[in-house]
């Protein structure tokens, strides 16, 4: 491995469950994953930070819940103020906005039920950690897994949301037009994933780890690794 | 009911000569504990022993098989050092008093059993029976099973990759839950009975949940006996899953494994600490000293029986010398499990169980383990009704209609609604999942892959056990075929009614012969299973309902090939021959009303060089498609090829049969294959060599469904037959 | 007709494992609070009934817990009028 | 020290989709209720505290409402002391 290979970390906390396949994601686009531990007090000097997809503490209570509490998300959090490349995929995205390190929250589907199926995503925004080697208005194949993925904000703060733009990603048909058929759990506006302000800190629902590699799946993922390596990568 | 005035023995469910046994083996009169003890371990569910003289004629050895029946899972070799870890197991009876945790529960319990080989759980599958959906308390039922296999497995990470469901209505009292789990483990690390390395001063560390009154008498009472209307009583023994508890668990255990700190490994189900604990000595040859109070409890003022029998989840029982102690307790605190040494290994034989100061059970552990009593229950054919069979029955209907009917039937419409709610792709291994013929999953760090498939033939067994259980290997064979892969072994469960009754104790017999035969022509040993009887409420028994699990082989999952027709211009085949046989079929239930008359015959030779001619055509890349006919017959595959694969076609069926019947017969050993048509004689020649029949058809293309002569429908409309027909009966399709 | 409110709290029956409550008492030391005991989590239901009079209404919210708001099998509930919110 | 109960009840705020709430609701008029409106679906925690003193206990019961037990993005909470149940 070159001393120029990007570490992404990729933090588990008990009940995680996609966090080999996102490391294996992060190795199969070139990167070097590096396991994390969450309750140690250090990142081991990784270059981006993965929350895996998974039911951290069962998501009893609420997901995310507790896992916010976890000893490393202290060290996140301080990454993520340095500028750092943070990516939270399912339950990763709900542990980031029960941190308040994203806006909104996520509740149960509306249909009350489970979902797993391939879905499309538009994309938003270009310049966020995960879209840099993407334009708006792109459409990705990328597959959900989740019962709680219905992205909901309070009308105030979703304006705010939209005014400054960040919404990176929504559920689409596969021309791109966002529609109720379209929205696999009923996310206000479609929202599929949203960033911080400045852009480093990224969660979506769709899992892009299991849309990397083309004999299991879907590919619509490849962009979204390229992309945080490359974030990755500017810090090394 | 039991009546209270009854003796202790007969309220825990034994009889009155086993009692006589006990009293034999132990010299003495049964305290409660003892008595207790022995009614889980001696109750059906645990000893199998309606069950045992039928399955010891089943074959179980073959050139693969590492570990076959006798162990928590059979385990079966499939090169590069690693060896594929299965077993199905049921629960019904849970599943029918409160579904999604009965559901749930059994998922909990399957993957322990695959993490006590040493195994790490990669696939479950699911076959499933209920009553009609035209009732509210069979969608109710529908609804929280899968809601509750789901919510178990997709919390542990396990995909659950395919399954089955069909509807019936002996099932409407007695819903059938199967859950089916695959592992996989380096060969050489597989924890079972002769990898014990235990010695005097052993340890036996419990680890995981605590243990609460949770299904006391739960194996005894809830599985080995019928449920009354209102079960009322049996509600007690409901529980509550933990997948989160479930996914620490195996997380704690293969790394214990891995790290090779553990002399043995082994699960808490049936009989809890009973079980596991007089298991693991007798195994070992050797005595135990089991100290109750150090067993973490749930709940204050435990009596010693309820420890000893409850069935609390998330438990599991390490075997560890003292000197990797502290390391093991390690592990289960960095994964936020509670462990305590609860029992030593002594020499002798003897289960010594103390509580306080007292010695509250005094037991050989063999007694409880291996000297179970047997029995060969007494049995009566049931005659097949004559002169009844739908083949003969002229049909006068509107053929198109029909299609749309036996399309549009739950037994054969896509189960999206069912599967789109388990995660299927959590390990990045699922190459092909619920919706094909069978599932396809990789082995991490080779080309190859398993093919996993599940079946069960309802109405054919009903007609006839010993031809519905063949039936039923055949098509888990098949199904593994046509995808290009090898059957290797299956496991089973088998569902059947009251076993006193001479009745069903035949028809566990037959079917164990029909599955016995099947087997041994595929050269697919038996590797373990699961038998539930009692389900059965009043005198209406389920149908007899073997459920059979196969493991497949693709040598390279590359060259797997689908169901679906992949693009239009290809010349379609029929390989098979189509015969005049419309008993138990999904067209005679659907369009006649009619379960009757003889199912299909099976030849075994001949369905073996069909899914030889298969693997040898999937090996060479010579099929764009391939898709077995089963339920619904060749009207059923031919939509379900096009369906998958978006692509029309225009057909002529062959032969001179009558229309209804070429088109919905349910014959055995054949598939609609797909070629492009500059390989069409190199598939022709292979059939001949095979002496496989191979009827060119037709060819795929266009929007349209044609069968010439016949009708014609759309593939759009026939994707809304098949994709609506469920979710427009549970009331939520537009 | 008037508009009551109330509100049914749905819990585990006694002697059930409540997995949730158990991680949720788990990971209070961690956050400091060592001294929570016995923790159960259920659901809570809040809703309006038309109804003649509150016995009416109550009877009927009785019913509803019964059948619908919670599974008898394994939860018990408990019925709260007029909530303050 | 003394072991106070108490209850948190959690539920979404006004304004917010509830999904379960909108299920219960539209599966009641099949079952004959028709007079029922506004239903909202939460959590609902049960457990006991030591504490010196009950302002004690109340006080450290707030604190965890505000910070574990809820979401104060999306949820409000109440506290209910010693029920009765
Ligand atoms: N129908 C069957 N065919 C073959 N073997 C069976 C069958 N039913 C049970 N067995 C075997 O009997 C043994 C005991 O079964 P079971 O009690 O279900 O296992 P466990 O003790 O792990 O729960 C297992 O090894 C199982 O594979
Ligand atoms: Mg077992």
């Amino acid at each position: 491995m070159s001393a120029t290979t990007p570490r992404v970390g990729v933090i588990t906390f008990p009940g995680s469950l996609d966090d080999r396949d996102a490391l294996r994601a992060v190795e199969t686009m070139g990167g070097a994953g590096i396991p994390l531990w969450h309750a140690d007090a250090d990142l081991h000097e990784v270059d981006a930070v993965v929350l895996p997809g998974g039911f951290s503490y069962g998501d009893y209570l609420r997901c995310g819940a507790i896992a916010r509490f976890a000893r490393v998300m202290d060290e996140v959090r301080g990454f993520a103020a340095r500028g750092g490349p943070v990516l939270g995929i399912c339950n990763g995205f709900q542990i980031l906005c029960e941190s308040g390190l994203l806006p909104g929250a996520l509740i149960r589907n509306a249909s009350l039920r489970f979902v797993c199926r391939p879905v499309h995503l538009r994309v938003e925004r270009s310049d966020s950690a995960v879209t840099r080697d993407l334009v708006a208005g792109e459409v990705l194949e990328i597959p959900v897994k989740h019962g709680e993925g219905q992205f909901v904000a309070r009308p105030d703060e979703l304006a705010l949301l939209e005014d400054e733009g960040l919404v990176v990603f929504r559920y689409a048909s596969q021309g791109g037009e966002v529609d109720a058929a379209h929205n696999p759990n009923g996310a206000v506006a479609g929202i599929a994933g949203v960033c911080n302000r400045a852009g480093n800190v990224v969660g979506l629902m769709p899992h892009p780890e299991h849309a990397v590699d083309p004999d299991v799946g879907p590919v619509g993922g490849q962009p979204l690794f390229s992309s945080l390596l490359a974030a990755a990568m500017a810090r090394v | 009911m039991v009546a209270i005035e009854e003796p202790l023995h007969r309220q825990l469910g034994l009889h009155d000569d086993e009692l006589e046994q006990i009293r034999g083996t132990l010299g003495r009169e049964p305290n409660r504990a003892e008595l207790a003890m022995y009614a889980a371990m001696w109750s059906e569910h645990c000893s199998y022993k309606s069950s045992k003289v039928h399955l010891r004629t089943l074959p179980t050895e073959g050139p693969s098989v590492l570990v076959g029946p006798g162990q928590d899972a059979g385990a079966v070799d499939v090169g590069d050092g690693l060896a594929v870890v299965f077993k199905m197991e049921s629960h019904s009876h849970p599943s029918a008093i409160e579904p999604y945790q009965g559901a749930a529960t059994g998922v909990g319990g399957i993957v322990r059993d695959i993490i006590s080989m040493g195994a790490r759980p990669v696939a479950l599958l699911d076959p499933l029976r209920f009553g009609p959906l035209t009732e509210a308390r069979n969608r109710y039922l529908l609804a929280g099973v899968v809601a509750g296999i789901g919510g178990y497995g997709n919390c542990i990470g396990v995909p659950t990759v395919g399954g089955e469901i069909s509807f019936a209505a002996p099932h409407s009292a007695n819903p059938a839950v199967n859950v089916m789990c695959v592992g996989i483990a380096p060969a050489d690390r597989l924890v079972t009975a002769e990898s014990l390395t235990v010695h005097e001063g052993s340890l036996m560390v419990l680890y995981g949940a605590p243990t609460g009154r949770d299904g006391i008498g739960g194996v005894s009472v809830l599985a080995s006996a019928t449920l009354e209307e209102g079960s009322g009583a049996a509600r007690p023994s409901v529980q509550i899953g933990d997948p989160f508890a479930g996914k620490l668990l195996i997380e704690a255990s293969l790394e214990m494994v891995e790290r090779g700190l553990l002399e043995g490994l082994q699960d808490l189900g049936g009989a809890g600490l009973s079980c596991a604990v007089s298991e693991s000595a007798a195994r070992a040859g050797m005595g135990a000293a089991l100290q109750l109070d150090h067993v973490p409890l749930r709940e204050a003022g435990m009596e010693p029986f309820e420890i000893l029998t409850s069935e609390s989840q998330e438990r599991m029982l390490a075997i560890v010398s003292p000197e990797r102690l502290g390391e093991v307790q390690e592990v289960c605190e960095r994964w936020g499990l509670v462990s305590t040494v609860i029992a030593t290994l002594e020499p002798g034989r003897t289960l010594r169980v103390e509580m306080g100061a007292e010695i509250v059970a005094e037991i050989p552990a063999p007694s409880l383990v291996d000297e179970a009593p047997e029995y060969e229950r007494p049995m009566t054919p049931i005659e097949a009704a004559a002169n009844d069979d739908p083949t003969f029955v002229p049909y006068h209907g509107d053929l198109r209609d029909a299609f749309v009917a036996v399309l549009g039937s739950p037994n054969v419409a896509s189960k999206r609604w069912v599967f789109e709610q388990y995660d299927s792709i959590v390990q990045g291994q699922t190459v092909e999942s619920a919706g094909g013929d069978a599932a396809i999953v990789r082995i991490p760090g080779t080309l190859k892959a398993m093919a996993l498939s599940t079946d069960g033939k309802g109405r054919f067994g009903h007609l006839d056990p010993y031809l519905g259980a063949a039936h039923a290997v055949a098509e888990a064979a098949r199904n593994v075929a046509v995808t290009g892969g090898t059957p290797l072994a299956i496991t089973n469960c088998m569902n059947f009614g009251n076993p006193e009754r001479p009745e069903v104790m035949w028809q566990f017999a037959e079917s164990i012969r029909g599955m016995c035969d099947a087997c041994l022509a595929f050269e697919t040993p038996v590797t373990g299973g699961n038998v539930s009887f009692y389900n059965e409420s009043g005198d209406s028994a389920i149908w007899p309902t073997p459920i059979i699990g196969m493991l497949g082989l693709l040598q390279d999952h590359r060259l797997r090939v689908r169901a679906g027709f992949p693009t239009p211009g290809l010349r379609i085949y029929l390989l098979g021959e189509t015969l005049p046989e419309l008993g138990g079929s999904e067209f005679a239930e659907v369009l006649l009303g009619s379960i009757a008359g003889r199912p299909p015959a099976l030849d075994l030779d001949r369905e073996r060089e069909l899914h030889e001619m298969l693997q040898a055509a999937a090996h060479d890349d010579l099929l764009a498609s391939a898709h077995d006919c089963g339920d619904g017959g060749l009207a059923v595959a031919l939509a379900e090829s096009a369906i998958a694969g978006a692509q029309g076609f225009a057909v002529t069926v062959p032969g001179d049969l009558p229309s209804h019947v070429a088109l919905f017969s349910e014959s055995a050993s054949r598939a609609v294959v797909s070629v492009v048509p500059e390989r069409a004689g190199e598939l022709e020649e292979l059939a001949a060599r095979h002496e496989i029949p191979c009827t060119p058809i037709g060819e795929t293309g266009g929007p349209r469904a044609v069968l010439d002569g016949l009708f014609e429908t759309t593939v759009d409309e026939l994707r809304d037959v098949y994709e609506g027909a469920i979710p427009r009966l549970l009331g939520e399709a537009p | 007709m008037t508009a009551y409110s109330f509100e049914v709290l749905v819990s585990l029956k006694p002697g059930l494992s409540d997995p949730q409550g158990r991680a949720v008492e788990g990971s209070l030391p961690a956050l400091g609070w060592t001294n929570v005991a016995d923790v159960r989590v259920g659901t809570h239901i809040r809703f309006t009934v038309d109804a003649a009079d509150e016995p009416a209404a109550r009877a009927q919210v009785a019913q509803m817990a019964e059948r619908l708001l919670s599974n008898p099998v394994i939860e018990d509930y408990r019925i709260i009028g007029e909530p303050s919110l």
